[in-house]
């Protein structure tokens, strides 16, 4: 393999790792930007909808295409479950309780699924085959096609709907000033319950779609869920591009970092990358340090 | 009213947490009549039941609890029911040291089978030493037992054993330089050591050595490298999930060269979930994933066929080498306690002096030279077909 | 239209409100005047249902709204212009007017909603023109007029006002004041708080002078206009003599 | 500090030396040598988040420099291990104070990032570094501590060693809160910019604790280590930092008594649940949960008030 | 006299807002200083821009001849100028004494081994900072309050309490944000008392309000603040009968253009 090839291979991966980043930290914003909360059980959503996904097509039997949208569903019920039953009853908690609620909620999921499972490994089939498509000498797997386009047709539905709908509008609406909202009749607390329910949803999706590439297990979430967070935090908090191109950034340099550098520290590579980042920029990449500045006054 | 609930629910919680926060400290010591009876042989199990190596520790939880009853079903071992104790590590040293010491002093146990994994087992090594209580590693680690210690034996196979079949298998292909690629693991990084280690005495070159987290997506990267460099073929060694991506990746890059992989390839779940990439894979195993095609006279087909089936009876389950070693540790107890009864001293000079032993994974034949009891002809080499296993040709 | 009895209200330890009485006319537009901290945003608070510990009773078309929600109170038809606009800053103005309707989308009054929506770029022809403009980069004078647009939006029959003319240029207030006048005048009923009380006796009718919670003067803004009592509020106690 | 304080010392004095009698058993000893070293973390993580407001999700890799630096110097290098100790507690304190820095400059989630990511980043050192580290497989045969001519070997030694520490981290901890530096630390939790106009240096203060609290935890890794005597990376990873928080939140913040009760009931508490088998992790997680819920203070602070109400 | 505070060519602008636009004016020593203005006109950024909170887009202050606009908020403090707040910042967890002698912070100096060990130094420093403090709040009238947490008082009390942590950094100069709003008229009274008596220790007071009937009666100067900008400056008696002054109470702006003088 020429050192041209390698480089595009490693592009590549780099974008696949990078895909699957990405869609998590989707899921981190939507509910940072409704609530402020940081939630650490994203990664089990991540999960669950993967091994629902597994669950339904492999024991159930149902055709794919109806595993995947009620894969979606059920799992963006259990996010509207969670937050009603452990979110809904708080009064203004602190940064830390909620840390550790969220944890707790991600050890509850991952016991679930445990229990629900099993603690094996599972695969799901490729939604379409697994021949590699070569492109100029580097190989790239139809399923990766299919992350990037569910991804941007992910996106491109957020985008549509935080600009299109009345729904998604105030979502936003509740984002930029919450006491405004509520003054023009908008339920706060609906739209919290939205933004987990519309976050699980993301994150069910991102679970289904990688699963064939990426395996899955019970015990997966937590991982997901940090290089999720270290994305998020990267792309400047609430910026859903701002994730998407992180999340390239990150899984770009973790493949380069492996190809070029060492494989054993591709990771740290890339987390230097990102403390750097905040401590020169702390808002993050594509966070606005302005915002942050007024939001404090 | 709300706020009077919440304040209920609060007492309610912290009471429940105190009572708790006394249980394991003053119950079981201060009501003697919840102690158990004293006639039970008590033998402690330490596994990884839960937590990133679960699907490791689960058969081997699964298969003392079958031992248990079976052996109980029996009328127990001279008339002493056997009492197993199972905790569970959740893979941490921490929590492992602290089961350990539990089953030693608070149960008293005669014997204990485990830890899953060798870094778990590296961290009891030093307290079974001093408690002078005979251990049997279920993990693969050579450094388990090499040096050996007085008290520790394990079922599982040598690294090194499995290493010298790879490479051996490799010459008679006329290979020789390979890349090798391992989990960072203890069990990944033992084999890597063994791998390099061994390498030069087969005159096996490695021109590649790269490494994957437990819980890395993607493997091209360094698979990639590997394509670049000369290698021949590649060896895999992890006891990760990790190590079905690293199959399904090579076929992603159109990687032509042979795969092997490890000893801990042995769960024929990897085989299905690699599908249509696992396809070729050569693996050393012991013989319980070929059982069926053993010849009927091979000394281990019975002792095989017979766990296999109750195994795969019971848990509706595919059996895997993982509770084999299991097995292996309990009946090699069992064997003990049936003829020196209860006491440690003597159940560990027993095992130590154990000779043709059938398990699971091979001929056990101990010494106080040789923990480990196994040759490294204990190792057949297998290859995927059809997402089975059968023995290489 | 608008009864407020004996209302008290706690704003964190301090008392905000102590025992304010006052009443709104169909029709009428009333100013409330008073000094900063006097309790004037804690009482425009109250009546919309953002202030939760309260006593007394607030009564809206004879209904009693004390304790609803904001989102009943909006739906009943009040809408509140709050303090430093609470505009939705990273928003559009299009899609900060779209949400002053929030309510009334849900209720499905499409062609109702766009009528209005003429109407308000009628009347700020330069919401129109910037309608694709981010909120937050407005002027101060565009923000107050997208606040009044987006209160407007919820088609309300009593509208709150809460310094419309704060931080602006004094060209830019009267222009503002002359819109609130020319909502008055097409039916709307207004309640007004102003710290500017020459402009807030010009456009009113009745005045309320309203010092630390609790009302300390009422009439009709004509005579308050002249009143010494109320310079003495504004330019301090010993002004008075300097008056004179 | 306060007559209750020195009151509640003596007690716990009292009680550490009590309670070896009555349990006698050496698993439970080592229950409550963990209880200790964990503790010492906590009390550390307490005044670092509870009196001054500073989240860190990066202590299990203080924790682990600790353990690693004090347990290889002593088996790879022949140091003693009090020596190897207190080399740790430099190296530790070093690295805290480069970090502090520039991340105690961040706040909120951007901190928690910060120091989760500095957390992996040391993880993954303890994996790749394996000349020193021994990789992912890990080291052994670290030697324990001596007293003279006394080798702490059993859990009893180490039992008393563990908590004649903790002592004096207490003591030295409430000398601290009790202090000018205290109530600094605590005005800058309550608010950061008027604390600083008010003529407290907090970017100061804030790395003071910072290191101060990583110093504990590295005290408390050299304890783990020469009492395991074998070190591998799994126990310094994300999930323990994790989990130390979770001991801190649980306990009470805003308390180091309240630090050290959740050190004490999450240690505990997995023993207890062994008995749970499969179901332990269920339970785990719903006890959190339920703390966090309904006693956001912590149990410790809401024992007090249950205390108070009564009265 | 001396000018103890000089300020020139101050700037601030957030965002495309600009809240102060370029306002010079000096404080001397003993001296009672209030700015008035509407709302919105850049008075409390004025005092942010002094205490540091926020840096200033152009513009100098000094503090006793020497530049201060880079210095950290707390070096500020050291250097003598202490402010209070417009909407009250206690430390409401901490105790009334705690939150005196955190103001004491700036003017002692036992560090953290000093705190660790316990010393009789430290002792004795501490014992201090304790009587200090305590002679503070019972200037403010909250001796009986010391043990109380600070969230417990009232909104009155807390200002005090601000007034006595203010006090215990020993400053020179004391920026006053709005004391007397939220009070009622017999509060207000006390504080114009309190104001009075604090010039009286020898501190020079710069004061933000809107209370009228305070700023005339406690003020040497005053001056009016509209949009940014200085628009009047002089006695109290002089800026009230400035006519652009009026207009911008009294809401003839239109004709406020006209007038746009100093006196």
């Amino acid at each position: 393999m020429s050192l041209g090839d390698q480089l595009l291979q490693y592009l590549f991966t780099g974008i696949t790792i990078g895909a699957i980043y990405g869609m998590v930290a989707l899921g981190f914003n939507i509910i940072y930007s409704a609530t402020g909360i940081i939630n650490l059980a994203q990664g089990e959503f991540v999960m669950l909808g993967g091994m629902m996904m597994v669950y339904l097509t492999a024991i159930i039997k149902l055709p794919m295409v109806v595993s995947f949208f009620l894969s979606i569903l059920i799992v963006t019920a259990i996010g509207a479950a969670f937050e009603r039953a452990a979110i809904h009853p708080l009064k203004s908690p602190s940064v830390i309780t909620l840390i550790i609620i969220t944890v707790a909620a991600s050890i509850l999921f991952k016991g679930g699924a445990m229990f629900a499972w099993g603690k094996h490994t599972v695969s799901l089939s490729p939604f379409s085959g697994e021949e590699p498509i070569s492109v100029l000498g580097a190989t790239i797997l139809p399923q990766t096609l299919w992350i990037l386009g569910i991804m941007a047709a992910t996106v491109a539905l957020l985008i549509l709907f935080f600009g299109f709908t009345l729904t998604g509008k105030a979502m936003r609406a509740c984002a930029a000033n919450r006491t405004a909202a509520s003054l023009v009749g908008i339920n706060v607390k609906t739209m919290v319950l939205l933004s987990f329910a519309l976050s699980a949803g993301i994150g069910a999706t991102a679970g289904i779609i990688i699963t064939p590439i990426a395996l899955m297990n019970y015990d997966r979430g937590t991982m997901l869920a940090v290089k999720g967070f270290s994305v998020a935090v990267l792309g400047g908090l609430g910026s859903n591009v701002g994730a998407v191109v992180a999340g390239f950034i990150i899984g770009i340099m973790e493949s380069l970092g492996a190809g070029f550098i060492s494989s054993g520290y591709k990771d740290a590579i890339a987390l230097v990358v990102l403390l750097l980042v905040l401590f020169l920029k702390p808002s993050g990449l594509l966070g606005s340090r302005e915002r942050a500045e007024f939001k404090k006054f | 009213m709300r706020k009077k609930g919440k304040i209920v629910v609060g007492v309610v919680v912290a009471i429940v947490i105190v009572l708790l926060l006394v249980g394991p400290l003053s119950i079981w010591r201060w009501v003697p009549v919840l102690r158990k009876p004293a006639v039970a042989y008590k033998v402690g199990a330490i596994f990884a039941v839960t937590g990133p190596a679960a699907w490791l520790g689960t058969p081997e939880r699964n298969t003392a609890k079958m031992i248990e009853e079976e052996v109980n079903a029996a009328g127990g071992i001279n008339g002493h029911p056997l009492e197993i104790i199972i905790e569970d590590t959740v893979g941490d040293a921490t929590r492992t040291v602290t089961a350990a010491k539990k089953l030693i002093t608070k149960d008293q146990v005669l014997a204990i089978v485990g830890p899953s994994r060798s870094g778990t087992t590296m961290a009891v090594i030093p307290i079974v030493e001093e408690a002078k209580v005979p251990l049997i590693s279920c993990a693969a680690a050579e450094a388990i037992v090499v040096p050996v210690k007085s008290w520790v034996f394990k079922t599982p196979q040598k690294d090194s054993h499995a290493a010298v079949r790879i490479y051996e298998t490799m010459k008679l292909q006329g290979i020789s330089k390979i890349a090798i690629i391992t989990g960072t693991t203890g069990f990944g990084d033992q084999g890597r050591k063994q791998l390099k280690k061994l390498a030069p005495e087969l005159e096996i070159e490695i021109v590649a050595d790269e490494t994957y987290g437990p819980d890395d997506t993607d493997m091209t990267a360094q698979l990639t490298k590997i394509k670049a460099s000369e290698a021949q073929a590649v060896v895999n060694w992890s006891i990760v999930p990790g190590q079905v991506i690293v199959a399904k990746n090579m076929r992603q890059l159109g990687m032509k060269i042979p795969l092997f992989q490890s000893h801990g390839f042995g769960n024929i779940k990897y085989a299905q979930t690699a599908g249509e990439a696992g396809e070729g894979i050569i693996f050393p195993c012991g013989r319980l994933l070929a059982v069926d095609t053993l010849a009927d006279d091979h000394p281990q087909k019975e002792v095989l066929a017979k766990y296999k089936k109750e195994y795969e009876a019971k848990y509706e389950e595919d059996v895997s080498t993982f509770g084999g070693h299991a097995w292996d540790g309990l009946h090699l107890v069992i064997a003990a306690l049936r003829e020196v009864g209860p006491d440690r001293e003597k159940i560990r000079d027993y095992i130590e002096n154990t000779k043709n032993f059938v398990g699971t994974g091979g001929i056990f034949n101990f010494s106080p030279e040789d923990h480990s009891g196994l040759t490294k002809d204990a190792f057949e080499m297998l290859t995927v077909k059809n997402e089975k296993f059968v023995v290489l040709e | 239209m608008l009864t407020i009895r004996n209302l008290r209200s706690y704003y964190g330890r301090m008392q905000a409100l102590k025992g304010v009485s006052l009443h709104v006319e169909e029709g009428e537009i009333v100013a409330l005047i008073g000094a900063n901290g006097a309790g004037k945003t804690t009482l425009l608070n109250s009546i919309v249902g953002l202030v939760p510990s309260l006593t007394g009773q607030i009564l809206f078309l004879n209904a009693d709204i004390t304790h609803q929600s904001p989102r009943e109170i909006i739906r009943m038809g009040v809408s509140l212009v709050p303090e430093g606009r609470q505009l939705f800053a990273p928003l559009t103005v299009m899609e900060n007017l779209t949400l002053g309707a929030y309510q009334r989308y849900r209720r499905k009054e499409k062609s109702k909603i766009k009528s209005d929506l003429d109407t308000i770029f009628e009347r700020f022809p330069v919401l129109k023109e910037r309608r694709s403009q981010v909120a937050g980069t407005l002027s101060g004078g565009e923000q107050q007029m997208l606040a009044i647009g987006r209160a407007l939006m919820s088609g309300p029959k009593f509208l709150l006002l809460d310094e419309p003319s704060m931080g602006l240029a004094p060209l830019i207030a009267a222009h503002i004041f002359q819109i609130i006048s020319q909502l008055h005048q097409q039916g709307t009923t207004i309640l007004l708080v102003e710290q500017n009380a020459a402009a807030a006796f010009k456009v009113s009718n009745r005045t309320y002078v309203i010092e630390t919670g609790r009302v300390v003067l009422q009439g009709a803004s004509e005579e308050l206009l002249h009143n010494q009592e109320v310079k003495r509020a504004y330019l301090g106690r010993e002004y008075k003599e300097v008056w004179e | 500090m306060g007559r209750k304080n020195i009151l509640s010392l003596l007690i716990l004095a009292g009680v550490i030396l009590a309670l070896p009698l009555g349990l006698g058993n050496s698993y439970y000893l080592n229950v409550l040598v963990f209880v200790g070293i964990y503790s010492l973390i906590t009390i550390g993580l307490s005044l670092l988040m509870g009196y001054t407001g500073q989240i860190s999700l990066g202590h299990a890799a203080f924790f682990g420099l600790g353990a690693y630096t004090s347990g290889v110097l002593s088996t790879k290098f022949g140091v003693s291990p009090w020596l190897a100790l207190l080399a740790g507690i430099f190296v530790t304190g070093g690295i805290a104070f480069l970090i502090a820095a520039p991340a105690l400059k961040l706040k909120g989630h951007y901190l928690a990032m910060a120091t989760l990511a500095f957390g992996y980043i040391v993880f993954i050192v303890f994996n790749q570094a394996s000349s020193l580290t021994g990789g992912p497989s890990g080291f052994g045969q670290i030697p324990r501590f001596r007293l003279g001519n006394f080798l702490l070997r059993s859990d009893v030694h180490y039992y008393y060693l563990v908590w004649t520490l903790v002592i004096v981290v207490l003591l030295v901890s409430l000398n601290i809160i009790h202090s000018r530096v205290g109530r600094a630390l605590r005005s800058i939790h309550e608010g950061e910019l008027t604390a600083n106009i008010m003529g407290v240096n907090t970017a100061k203060y804030k790395i003071q604790v910072f290191v101060l609290s990583a110093v504990y935890a590295s005290l408390a890794g050299s304890l783990y280590a020469h009492f395991i005597t074998f070190l591998n990376p799994t126990p310094f990873g994300f999930h323990f930092s994790i989990v130390l928080v979770a001991m801190v939140a649980v306990g009470g913040m805003a308390s180091v008594w309240g630090a050290m009760i959740g050190a004490a009931l999450l240690t505990i508490l997995p023993e207890y649940l062994r008995a749970f088998q499969d179901y332990d992790i269920l339970i785990y997680g719903s006890i959190l949960l339920l703390i966090m819920m309904f006693l956001p203070q912590g149990l410790f602070a809401g024992i007090l008030r249950l205390i108070k109400k009564e009265r | 006299m001396d000018p103890i505070l000089q300020i020139e060519k101050l700037k601030k602008k957030f965002g495309g807002v600009v809240a102060v636009d370029g306002v010079d004016f000096e404080v001397n020593s003993h001296q009672i200083k209030a700015i008035i203005g509407p709302n919105g006109a850049g008075k409390t950024t004025i005092f942010n821009l002094i205490s540091r909170i926020c840096p200033p887009t152009s513009g100098t202050i000094r503090f006793k001849q020497h530049k201060i606009n880079e210095l950290k908020p707390y070096v500020i403090a050291e250097k003598g100028i202490s402010r209070t707040f417009q909407n009250v910042q206690v430390f409401e967890n901490m105790s009334v004494l705690e939150n005196v002698m955190v103001g004491r912070h700036c003017r002692t100096r036992s560090e953290i081994f000093a705190a660790i060990m316990n010393l009789k130094r430290t002792r004795a420093e501490e014992k201090r900072i304790h009587d200090y403090s305590l002679e503070m709040l019972s200037f403010v009238g909250l001796e009986t309050k010391k043990n109380e947490a600070a969230s417990n008082l009232t909104f009155q009390q807390q200002k005090l309490l601000e007034f006595a942590r203010a006090l215990a950094t020993e400053p020179d100069l004391l920026l006053l944000d709005e004391p007397a709003a939220g009070l009622s008229v017999p509060e207000a009274d006390e504080m114009a008392q309190f104001v009075y008596r604090i010039r009286e220790i020898g501190i020079t007071i710069l004061l933000v309000e809107h209370n009228m009937g305070l700023v005339m009666e406690v003020s040497d100067e005053v001056i009016v603040l509209d949009s940014g900008q200085v628009i009047a400056e002089g006695t109290p008696r002089e800026v009230q009968n400035n006519e652009a002054v009026i207009a911008v109470y009294l809401g003839e702006r239109e004709t406020e253009n006209a007038n746009h003088t100093k006196s």
